[in-house]
């Protein structure tokens, strides 16, 4: 079974960033950035989701398997979205605008 | 090929002690739930394979004048559905490879038997639904659902027969999941994982794929489902939406679902081809690696199926290279069985005939799939029976063919029953017979012109649609013959013994049928797998 | 024999040679290996059988130079099949600028054409030989596909977009014309001909008897009746932009955004005008949406187009 | 290590072998769950490239004190199931109990704020359909954005209240004294599901309610 049990002052501290995290966000949301507002805000996302999972769901004290599969799990999203928008993103290139 | 005296049933096995109804519908046992799963997928073969008798039934004159061209329309959707969702997905994962995934790896049971039985019961309640969508009026989208046919135009049973598929999706996810972990953490001790044999290494690639791809087909039925339901939804163009992208979604999960039916099959060939040369598989680390590389590349390329949708030309592009990338592996699967032959012991078992049949037809459905994935030529035969006819030589000449193999190779494993050798092998050769008849001619019809799920067609198509319909006539004797044999085997079949066809691998190890808990004792492991020159010098 | 078992379809246009060459290699290729494969087979199944005499296998070694072969010889073989093939997909999609146009609308079940001279046709196309002939499609319902096998082209017809497809007829006579999209119930039936003509008859063809006005003009009319004309003054001082000589130019969004005013630019801003707004101009216009059908559309679309070819010499699209 | 009550199935050998074989299937599990919401996540990422100006605007419809007020409420949330958890490795069962119940009182918190959000989603005619209207001229892309905006908060939804459930199990059997230091994998399992509902969350709360900026 999974002995490693972390001590209560880490989970305390992973919570307070994850607060901090969401505060930035929503305040970076009232700082006109163009398109870099989509970008802070997704890579805050996958901050608060590396904290979540290395921590609170025990991913960095497990054993390879779990660390394989919370990446093919990502991994096959990322083929998803690459590969349906590798249509949606290049329709409207030239020379072939529109068609 | 036995020269031990006649070998008897053993006196306790997984059939024998409990035998009522509660028996069966509450068993946790992976063997027991295996046979719920060979008789329900057994039924939709053979009513999948009414609809296609009375589609080739109707093709035989251009006029239409057998049923009506909506009823038409329902058979072709019904047959595509009950064979692929139904019969072709389960097939060797849910009944062989749950029987022998256990068995293979030496361990009790798969890893949650629970959800097996679960498994099961899902695939039943999807199949009720599918049923119910049938008998309350049938379903003419084509299985492929597309939208806005499916979604706003269609007056039939869509959204009954999508939660059909929706809830079966959860029945192949959950085997795929059970397989995965069983895999990896049950395997008995010794057994490495380049000790295991191929068919496991398969059904790994299989189940990766139904964990990965089912969800992403189950939330897209669900889509459409709410937009039939509510009138407003993701696929509409009314409402700014596309309907390539449910084609995206659909493709993302059906292609890859494509892998989930040949895999497996890919396996038995494996098993079968190296028991009966009597010879270490050629390329081992190839062939294992070969099916992942399959479940992971197969991934990559949906987009082959819309190269004339309106996608675009740059993403076709980007398809047609992973297209032919995919088709490596499976190249190279084909030299390695070919090779292991070389030098074997060949022994013409019924096994045997139906793997090397399933070598054939496979090349055959794998070469003409480059000509799909050649964008030029793919413009021309999209949508026409070239592709049914490419199709029907992967699902139909490859996946079935291997599965009889699986199902022959391993019958007296699971019944302790030997089945009549010579009646499989006419079986196996009017089989290969009646499918060659049935789908080359539609090669041809496709390099014409004729479109598919066409309920007319010009006159100028009849003799080949006739030829093709004679062979179809042929195949369903075929498929008729071992589901006779192999009921009649079950009481009158020379008792087998533990390993009829002196194979290796830990299923043989144990009785036939095997005891309820696989093994005795949890057998060691300390060798190769396919070591038959040992075995035979011995 | 041929006409009641045909083995191979007509070649009727200037790229059904091209697909059949690739077509040849491909079978070529695939009976190569599918004859060595089966070759093989047959000869160790026969030779290796087990038989008194030969009761054992003779134990083999995995070759890594054979995998590296068996891996190495197919990918090459493929790379050339893909470069091939996308060669003649590019040309699928590239229309020569010297392309007539023709408009298609797909609806259960049937196909309407439309010639820009005027005449309109069901289920029969009429085409002369010889020329790039364009058809610019849309779909009033569900997806439809027009085939032509004898043409070797086939295109998806979608709603709410315009696709296109173009074909060169190199042989006069009737070929079929199919849906190979499943569209519905008679999903089969939604087919016809298409009829290739020596030039000089099709000009006589298209003057033939019952003739609609020419479709930009029609198109001029409509322009009137929606009002279109009182903001979009051909100077510029409108209080929308000058459609003259815009079709197929980029244009300038709000948004900062360029997008090419074809076809589907015309058709979204027709319907939702406040989507894409042309720099420097107020999002006022008015939905047309509901008011407008595909043949509407085309006669306008036909119209801008127009515009530009009396400006001809800034056109570069003129033939 | 194998305590008295720790039960054991048939088919595995040891407990390690059990404890390992629930975790992997667990992630195995969530790697479907995150397909299963990839699908959704593809559809948005189309349609917001598409409809970039109507996402901004429809986007601005929501209501951001109510979304990072849930956000909140979710954290807070793993973070009590992560120390439900922890107490139930050192044993505390009391404390274990306690966690459990005021993570599923979190999750009931977060569903009502969602749901007085789509009761003004409602009343605002932001409701995909006959009913819906938005001012300006992204009006069918905004539609396009309420559509799944409701199908993305939907389906997470769904999976909290599934959650809120399992959880509710999973309270009573450790007041039951079903888990032990040597015992408490189902805990632990159902603790991997509910961080990722609340992952989900954590993607959906920037692309839903962060998009451009509201100045």
């Amino acid at each position: 079974m999974t002995s490693h049990i972390a001590p209560v002052k880490l989970y305390l501290t992973v919570f307070i960033a994850l607060l901090v995290l969401l505060a930035v966000t929503v305040a970076a949301s009232y700082v006109p950035l163009g398109r870099f507002n989509v970008v802070i805000g997704l890579m805050i996302a996958i901050t608060k989701t590396f904290l979540v999972m290395l921590f609170f769901m025990h991913v960095s004290y497990s054993g390879r398997l779990v660390w394989v599969y919370v990446g093919v799990g990502f991994f096959w999203l990322a083929i998803l979205l690459a590969l349906t928008m590798a249509d949606f993103l290049t329709r409207w290139w030239p020379p072939f605008l529109g068609r | 090929m036995n020269t031990e005296p006649t070998p008897l049933l053993p006196r306790e096995h997984y059939l024998s002690g409990q035998y009522g109804v509660k028996s069966w519908l509450l068993t946790t046992d992976h063997k027991r739930i295996a046979l719920l799963y060979l008789v329900s997928v057994t039924l939709f073969f053979f009513l999948g394979g009414i609809y296609a008798a009375l589609i080739r039934l109707e093709l035989l004159t251009p006029y239409g004048r057998f049923v009506s061209d909506e009823n038409y329309n329902k058979l072709f959707t019904m047959h595509g559905l009950v064979m692929i969702f139904f019969f072709l997905i389960p097939s060797i994962p849910a009944v062989l490879g749950n029987f022998f995934l256990p068995l293979m790896i030496g361990a009790r049971d798969l890893a949650f038997p629970k959800i097996n039985l679960a498994s099961w019961y899902i695939y039943v309640l999807g199949g009720i639904f599918t049923v119910t969508a049938a008998v309350t009026g049938g379903v003419d989208t084509g299985w492929t659902f597309y939208t806005p046919y499916s979604s706003t135009y269609s007056n039939s049973a869509v959204i009954t027969m999508a939660m059909g598929v929706f809830i079966t999706g959860f029945s192949s996810i959950f085997t795929g999941l059970n397989f995965i972990v069983t895999t990896h953490k049950m395997r008995a001790p010794g057994l490495t994982w380049f000790r295991l044999p191929l068919f496991v290494w398969a059904l790994y690639g299989t189940s990766l794929i139904m964990v990965l791809g089912t969800p992403v087909l189950a939330i897209t039925l669900a889509l459409v489902g709410l937009e039939r339901i509510f009138h407003v939804g993701i696929f509409n163009p009314a409402m700014g939406g596309d309907p390539l992208l449910f084609q995206h979604l659909f493709w993302f999960y059906s292609h890859p679902a494509v892998y989930i039916m040949i895999l497996p099959s890919m396996g038995v060939v494996s098993e079968v081809i190296a028991c009966f040369s009597r010879k270490k598989i050629f390329g081992y680390k190839f062939v294992a690696f070969s099916s992942l590389a399959i479940a992971v590349l197969g991934f990559l390329v949906w987009g082959h199926h819309m190269f004339v949708s309106g996608q675009s030309v740059y993403a076709g592009m980007v398809f047609s290279i992973l297209s032919f990338a995919v088709a490596i592996p499976s190249a190279i699967k084909v030299f390695n069985w070919t090779a292991t032959l070389h030098k074997g012991a060949v022994i013409y078992q019924t096994p045997m005939l139906y793997s090397l049949g399933f070598i054939g037809l496979f090349t055959i459905g794998g070469l003409t799939g480059l000509f799909l994935a050649t964008l030029g030529v793919d413009v021309h035969v999209h949508d026409t029976y070239f592709v049914i006819a490419h199709f029907h030589y992967i699902m139909v000449g490859g996946a079935v063919m291997g599965y009889m193999s699986g199902l022959h190779y391993w019958w007296p494993k699971i019944t302790g029953r030997l089945y009549p050798e010579s009646w499989g092998r006419l079986a196996a050769l009017i089989i290969f017979i009646g499918f060659n008849l049935t789908f080359f001619p539609q090669f041809v019809l496709g390099y014409l012109g004729m479109p598919r799920r066409y309920h007319t067609y010009p006159p100028e198509f009849q003799v080949l649609n006739v030829m093709s319909s004679a062979g179809a006539s042929i195949l369903g004797v075929g498929y008729l013959l071992p589901l006779i044999y192999l009921i009649w085997s079950l009481r009158y079949g020379p008792v087998a013994g533990p390993n009829p066809w002196r194979a290796t691998g830990l299923e043989w190890q144990t009785s036939s049928p095997p005891p309820t808990d696989n093994f005795l004792e949890t057998p060691m492991v300390a060798d190769e797998p396919y070591n038959y020159e040992d075995m035979d010098s011995a | 024999m041929w006409r009641t078992l045909p083995l191979f379809p007509e070649q009727a246009s200037t790229v059904a040679g091209a697909v059949d060459k690739l077509y040849f290699f491909l079978i070529a290729v695939s009976a190569f290996f599918a004859c060595l494969i089966f070759a093989l087979i047959a000869c160790f199944i026969v030779k290796y059988r087990r038989r008194p005499g030969h009761e054992r296998a003779i134990p083999t070694e995995t070759h890594i130079g054979l995998e590296i072969a068996w891996t190495g010889i197919p990918l090459l073989l493929t790379v050339v099949m893909f470069i091939w093939g996308a060669k003649l997909f590019f040309n699928d999609y590239n229309p020569p600028t010297n392309a007539m146009e023709i408009f298609v609308v797909g609806k259960q079940w049937m196909w309407k054409f439309q010639h820009p001279e005027g005449r309109a046709e069901i289920n029969e196309l009429h085409v002369p030989r010889g020329q790039p002939v364009k058809l610019t499609m849309i779909s009033e319902d569900v997806i439809h596909d027009l085939f032509v096998p004898a043409f070797r082209v086939k295109k998806d017809v979608l709603p709410g977009r315009y696709t296109t497809v173009w074909f060169e007829a190199t042989k006069t006579g009737s070929y079929h014309l199919f849906c190979s999209q499943y569209c519905g119930t008679q999903h089969s039936k939604m087919g016809g001909w298409v009829d290739v003509m020596e030039p000089a008859d099709y000009a006589r063809w298209i003057d033939g008897p019952g003739v609609n006005e020419p479709l930009a003009v029609a198109g001029a009319r409509l322009f009137q009746k929606f009002g279109c004309a009182a903001c979009h003054l051909p100077e510029g001082k409108g209080q929308g932009p000058s459609l003259v000589g815009v079709f197929g130019r980029p244009v300038k969004l709000t948004s900062g955004a360029t997008i090419e005013a074809n076809e589907d630019y015309i058709r979204e801003t027709i319907t939702h005008p406040g989507v894409r707004i042309v720099a420097g101009y107020p999002p006022i216009m008015p939905t047309f949406k509901g008011l407008v059908g595909e043949e509407g559309m085309q006669q306008l679309i036909a119209y801008i187009k127009s515009l530009g070819k009396e400006d001809g010499a800034k056109n570069p699209d003129e033939h | 290590m194998p305590d008295s009550r720790t039960i054991i199935a048939h088919q595995f050998d040891d407990p390690v072998q059990q404890h390992e074989s629930s975790m992997l299937g667990m992630w195995v599990f969530l790697a479907t769950e995150i397909m299963f919401f990839g699908g959704l996540f593809a559809g948005y990422t189309v349609y917001r490239v598409v409809h970039p100006a109507a996402f901004e605007a429809a986007s601005h419809h929501l209501n951001l004190v109510l979304g990072a007020l849930n956000t909140g409420v979710l954290l807070t949330s793993s973070l009590t199931m992560a120390l439900a958890v922890r107490s139930a490795q050192t044993g505390k069962q009391r404390n274990t109990v306690a966690f459990l119940i005021t993570t599923m009182l979190l999750g009931a918190a977060f569903l009502s704020i969602k749901g007085l959000e789509y009761y003004q989603k409602y009343t605002d005619h932001l409701v995909p359909g006959t009913s819906f209207s938005f001012p300006g001229p992204h009006s069918h892309g905004a539609e396009m954005f309420f559509y799944l905006y409701f199908a993305m908060t939907g389906l997470h939804a769904i999976h909290m209240i599934a959650g809120i459930g399992v959880v509710g199990v999973i309270a009573i059997q450790a007041a039951q004294g079903r888990f032990t230091p040597a015992y408490y994998t189902p805990l632990e399992v159902t603790g991997l599901y509910w961080h990722f509902v609340d992952i989900i969350w954590i993607f959906l709360f920037p692309l839903l309610y962060l998009i451009g900026s509201r100045v």
